[in-house]
């Protein structure tokens, strides 16, 4: 079966993909790996019987039954924990946060039991656990659910951070994090769970650790984005085009390890560079990004720029919350101000 | 205890009226897209709500839940200001900061209601030290749901409340889920035993009551504020109640076995207030009074202002 | 249960002095600048250790802290790369990674140490778990101090462990403090309640154990372990015992009333073992034996090489 | 009392000065902060009776009684939830929670609560609480209770971090922080607990919020340094003088609001800039100050460096933790680098 979407921005879909939305791609992850490999189980709030707060895990407890599909009680550090027990042991546990705010509740098993473990023993252990959280605003939830927290976890070496762009990529970080044989962190973006995308599933389609992908190709900007900062950063290039301005679109899908090759490349071919990215600056993974340019003296045109969010907290109120995550028209004001 | 004077068992039929339609209202301008984000909402748990703060003073603290309406109405939070915050405006109680999650009024002494499971239960054992430090005749109300009890903030917390015996009273709302899974399906405890019995573990006072007798409620809560404030520590009250709705706004509560929402409303604690105070005949004229209050409130809510950014950034830091 | 047999007392007696000889040992590389950073011991506490793990098979799983030497020597770590990894040698059990606080061998089952209060209890649930879901003859020991019951992770632990029926046996070893401080100043109880009564919260079988007793401490984590695997549940077991020297290396201990110290050590567990099989006479050659095997490993550890940081850069992730 | 230090690189100190120890001067600090406002108090583990285990609380039990000075649980997240609601009421509680590596327990507390309700209220209530931690390497107790952990609370807007270098600065800061309306994370480093330096006290030696410290004035190269990294500055700024090289040594004493203006007025008279940190590059301050220079487009004569600690876990192993932790002679090397 082949389809198109025409979502602004998306890529063009191989001929076998189908049309699926960012929350569908991560449960048909889930179910492929599940298939694929009979150790993998699932751990979250109410994501069996109810199949999932956010409709990630429907249909997977009666697929699997009780043994892979676990309703936990509210114990986020706890079931961390135990994911880390079933992972030295054997088994490939993936955990269901729902919403990023609630990573701080966990952060001892995450950021400091799951990666730490196998270096302490010397190399005698491995900790293969995925943890899932989805996070972002424009949901209008308020200051403790709509944080991304992307890069909560930078400053915790070990752990590896993935953050998904598209379909595709929710789908293909997924299936890699499950594979991998060390923890890693999955975002998604809750403002993107029914957005479609063109998806090819299978066993091959596992994102590579570590590199991004570029979502649009182009000649005169690189903007390197997260999570819904990509699909606005699409949109942005595409209003630019018509500017004459053509932009590349970097969806940098790895926080850690971090595609600085890749990022390095476009921006010595463009030699200018937007962040877009849904948090704070500092301490995040944009900063890093320019940091490392800076240091490595990358050959930059221009000083680059920073689309981020304003140092306030997040309202419930709908207009301040808009103006809080980054538009594609700040993104497009941020390109058009490094063009100057 | 001797049963509560007439006039005030009116008040709480009032309010727990008032609590339900104001819910009511909340779903349907929830429908008509004033309300952004999602609802928690609370029918059926109104006399968990109105008993426990009935059985406080002024200069009590409060600390709720997102589920968290009724205790700002029962409370007496201006119905305007709680629909303006509900709608995300600078009118609102929190200037629209806080939303349906965060409804409080520092001014009655609700001083938080997080969106984190668990979180306001060591803030109400600090708030009840505060009390017990000063030496003063107030509490820290704590009320969560089921599902808090799970998490690793309760144990902390209880146990360190009865250890330095805060002035803290804990009131379980035992709606019976935590979003769509029964409590005994996430709450290992011995068999029959209830949540209440887990305070043993930290040789805590706790008591099981009716959730849907107001007064039984505002009884116990009597009980355990006069030990609280007489240094014989904290109480986890367990009150035993449901929730008519699904968990949030999208929940259409599926979960529920057939006819359980029934029964429960047979024994819903509007009715087993009025009938037992012989105010059957009085509920008609009350709600209609009340109604009008609620779409006035409402209606006068909708015109509220947004908040700028400016004012939000205000909002981060105390001077 | 049947006593164990004469042979089997024997090697236990044999273990509880070779870890005491090693933990004086320690104490003594530490003196002479062998010992980077610092160290936790347990002499004294040697029963609560040998006596459990002498209920375990083979493949069995351990859940240890950063107070673990006498459960790594317990199960048969080999004594050079003990001492090697204390002295944080590549030739160390974890390659000079762990140190002190992590010293554990996989091949024997030891899957950890934490050094965070409470982050084991989780993790042998978790493995626990495992060995239900492959329906396995095999359970997940898990050790912590009485301080770790406080934490947020041990009741979130043992909750799941009780509901999903893990095939876990928790120990907690009372040495009576956590760091400094008496465990009933921290642990909120009923009035002589034991802490392994808490697990009553969560409806779990538990029970308490003369730590000094290593039969005592040996039936009881038996009969647990049999329950586990029988799919009945997990265990809470308190073992009362004491740590004879300071919680840490530069830890007097001086928080401890007059008397205490000496009170328990009329109740030392290799005597007690020792004159339960009439081996008193044997203990003298005994431990000049084992004080020669200590003596040459940490001999032998001394002259181990230095790992490197490409070695370690090599640990932190798995291929 | 006045007298002098000849540790390398202190600062000279006034004539009122005592020489006291780092750890003594937080101790103190403690006391006179409980001296001037008895609203204040103290919860930590085994930091009543017994003094601390970093013996920060010395006499405190004694000298304010046991109302003002609590040995908690260990239950850090609980005790902080705790302090949130002492703030909330009028109190002005400190937490100790020992080792940084601690703070992962209590991430929800600290970095999800104690910032974020003031705001959600819209700003009826405040929480005044300080959130004290050792961290930092060279002890060689391994990777669970050696990290700094500096930069962990940055994308958790609404915390204010503090970080101090010197006796003065963890005199100065920590009293600022008490007598502040907000949370603040005050951050130690444990291998300066036994070192000593001049500190005036008193009510009017309050570290200003947000503002850095010049700790040696120079003209060729500026160095911005947290911690343990400001006394290794120090000590490479000495022995580069020796050829010729004067080195402007700022102690960034505030990560959190982070002192741009005084970084970049020192940076425009040197056109060179090493960040010396100990701790991971991504994520971190220096990244972020690195990150603003370059967006601001600030006057580099040549690309910043950073000196950070490598991608590996920390080891419990002597050479290794060596290695890892960036020495004077790293950083000397760095300063060499940029002056190429
Ligand atoms: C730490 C944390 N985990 C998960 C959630 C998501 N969540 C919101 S409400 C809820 C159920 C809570 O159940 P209960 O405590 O019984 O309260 P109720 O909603 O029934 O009033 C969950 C899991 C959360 N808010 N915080
Ligand atoms: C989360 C956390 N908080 C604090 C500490 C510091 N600490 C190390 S050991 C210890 C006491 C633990 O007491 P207990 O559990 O009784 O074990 P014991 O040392 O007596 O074996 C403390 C507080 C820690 N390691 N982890
Ligand atoms: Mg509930
Ligand atoms: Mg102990």
């Amino acid at each position: 079966m082949s389809s198109r979407t025409d979502a602004p921005g998306v890529a063009a879909a191989p001929d076998n993909a189908d049309v699926v939305t960012y929350r569908e791609a991560i449960r048909l992850a889930l179910d492929d790996a599940m298939a694929a490999d009979d150790t993998v189980l699932l751990l979250g709030e109410d994501i069996a019987k109810a199949g999932g707060p956010f409709k990630t895990t429907v249909g997977l407890y009666d697929k699997y039954g009780a043994d892979r599909v676990f309703d936990t009680p509210i114990a986020e550090n706890g079931f961390c924990g135990i994911a880390l027990g079933m992972a030295l042991t054997g088994l490939r546990p993936v955990t269901e946060i729902m919403f990023s705010d609630f990573l701080p509740t966990a952060f001892d098993a995450i950021a400091m039991e799951l990666p730490r473990w196998r270096f302490m023993s010397g190399g005698q252990t491995s900790a293969p656990v995925t943890v899932r959280a989805s996070g972002g605003g424009g949901g209008r939830f308020g200051a403790q659910t709509s944080s991304t927290g992307e890069s909560w976890f930078l400053q915790f070496y070990g752990l590896k951070v993935a953050v998904a762009g598209s379909p595709q990529g929710a789908y293909g970080l997924l299936r890699a994090a499950i594979a991998h044989n060390n923890p890693v962190v999955v975002f998604d973006h809750k403002a993107m769970h029914l957005r479609k995308g063109p998806l090819v599933r299978g066993d091959d389609r596992l994102a590579e650790v570590g590199k991004a992908v570029v979502a649009r190709p182009g000649t005169d900007v690189t903007i390197v984005a997260s999570l819904l900062m990509v699909h606005r950063s699409l949109e942005a290039a595409e209003a630019l085009a018509g500017e004459g301005i053509e932009v590349e679109v970097i969806d940098i899908s790895w926080l850690r390890p971090l595609d600085m090759e890749t990022v390095a490349a476009s921006v010595g071919r463009t030699g200018r560079l937007v962040i877009a990215e849904e948090q704070y600056h500092d301490g995040g993974w944009g900063a890093s990004v320019i940091s490392r340019l800076a240091t490595a003296a990358a050959p930059l045109a221009v000083p680059p720029a920073a689309v981020s969010m304003p140092e306030i907290l997040i309202s419930h109120s709908p207009p301040l919350e808009d103006a809080m995550i980054p538009s594609a028209e700040r993104i497009a004001d941020a390109v058009r101000s490094v063009c100057r | 205890m001797t049963a509560p004077p007439d006039a005030v068992l009116r008040t709480w039929l009032e309010q727990m009226i008032l609590i339900r339609l104001a819910e009511d209202k909340v779903m349907e301008i929830y429908m008509q897209g004033l309300v952004p984000g999602t609802v928690h909402l609370c029918q059926g748990q109104e006399a968990a709500s109105v008993g426990a703060i009935g059985a406080l003073t002024g200069d009590d603290w409060l600390l709720c839940t997102y589920r968290g309406h009724h205790h700002a109405l029962a409370r007496g939070m201006d119905l305007e200001a709680f629909f303006a915050e509900i709608m995300g405006r600078d009118s609102g109680a929190c200037r629209g900061m806080g939303g349906s999650s965060y409804v409080v009024d520092a001014s009655l002494g609700m001083i938080g209601s997080p969106a984190i499971i668990g979180a306001g239960i060591p803030v109400a054992t600090g708030a009840g030290m505060t009390a017990r430090l000063r030496g003063e005749d107030r509490i820290a109300m704590c009320f969560f749901g089921d599902g808090a009890c799970n998490i690793g903030a309760f144990h902390e917390a209880l146990n360190m409340a009865q250890l330095w015996r805060s002035q803290v009273v804990f009131c379980i709302e035992n709606n019976q889920y935590g979003e769509y899974t029964p409590f005994r399906d996430s709450t290992a405890l011995p068999p029959e035993a209830p949540i209440a019995h887990r305070a043993a573990a930290y040789g805590m006072a706790h008591a099981v009551v009716d959730g849907q007798d107001v007064i039984a409620v505002h009884d116990m809560v009597a009980q355990a504020r006069a030990r609280a404030v007489a240094g014989d520590g904290p109480t986890l009250i367990e009150a035993q109640t449901y929730r008519y709705r699904g968990h949030s706004r999208t929940d259409p509560g599926a979960y529920r076995p057939p006819g359980e929402l029934d029964a429960w409303k047979e024994r819903d604690p509007i009715g087993i207030l009025a009938s037992g105070i012989g105010a059957d005949g009085d509920l008609e004229a009350l709600r209609e009074r009340l109604q009008q209050e609620v779409d006035e409130a409402a209606d006068r809510a909708a015109e509220g202002p947004w908040p700028t950014l400016d004012q939000a950034r205000d909002y981060v830091f105390a001077d």
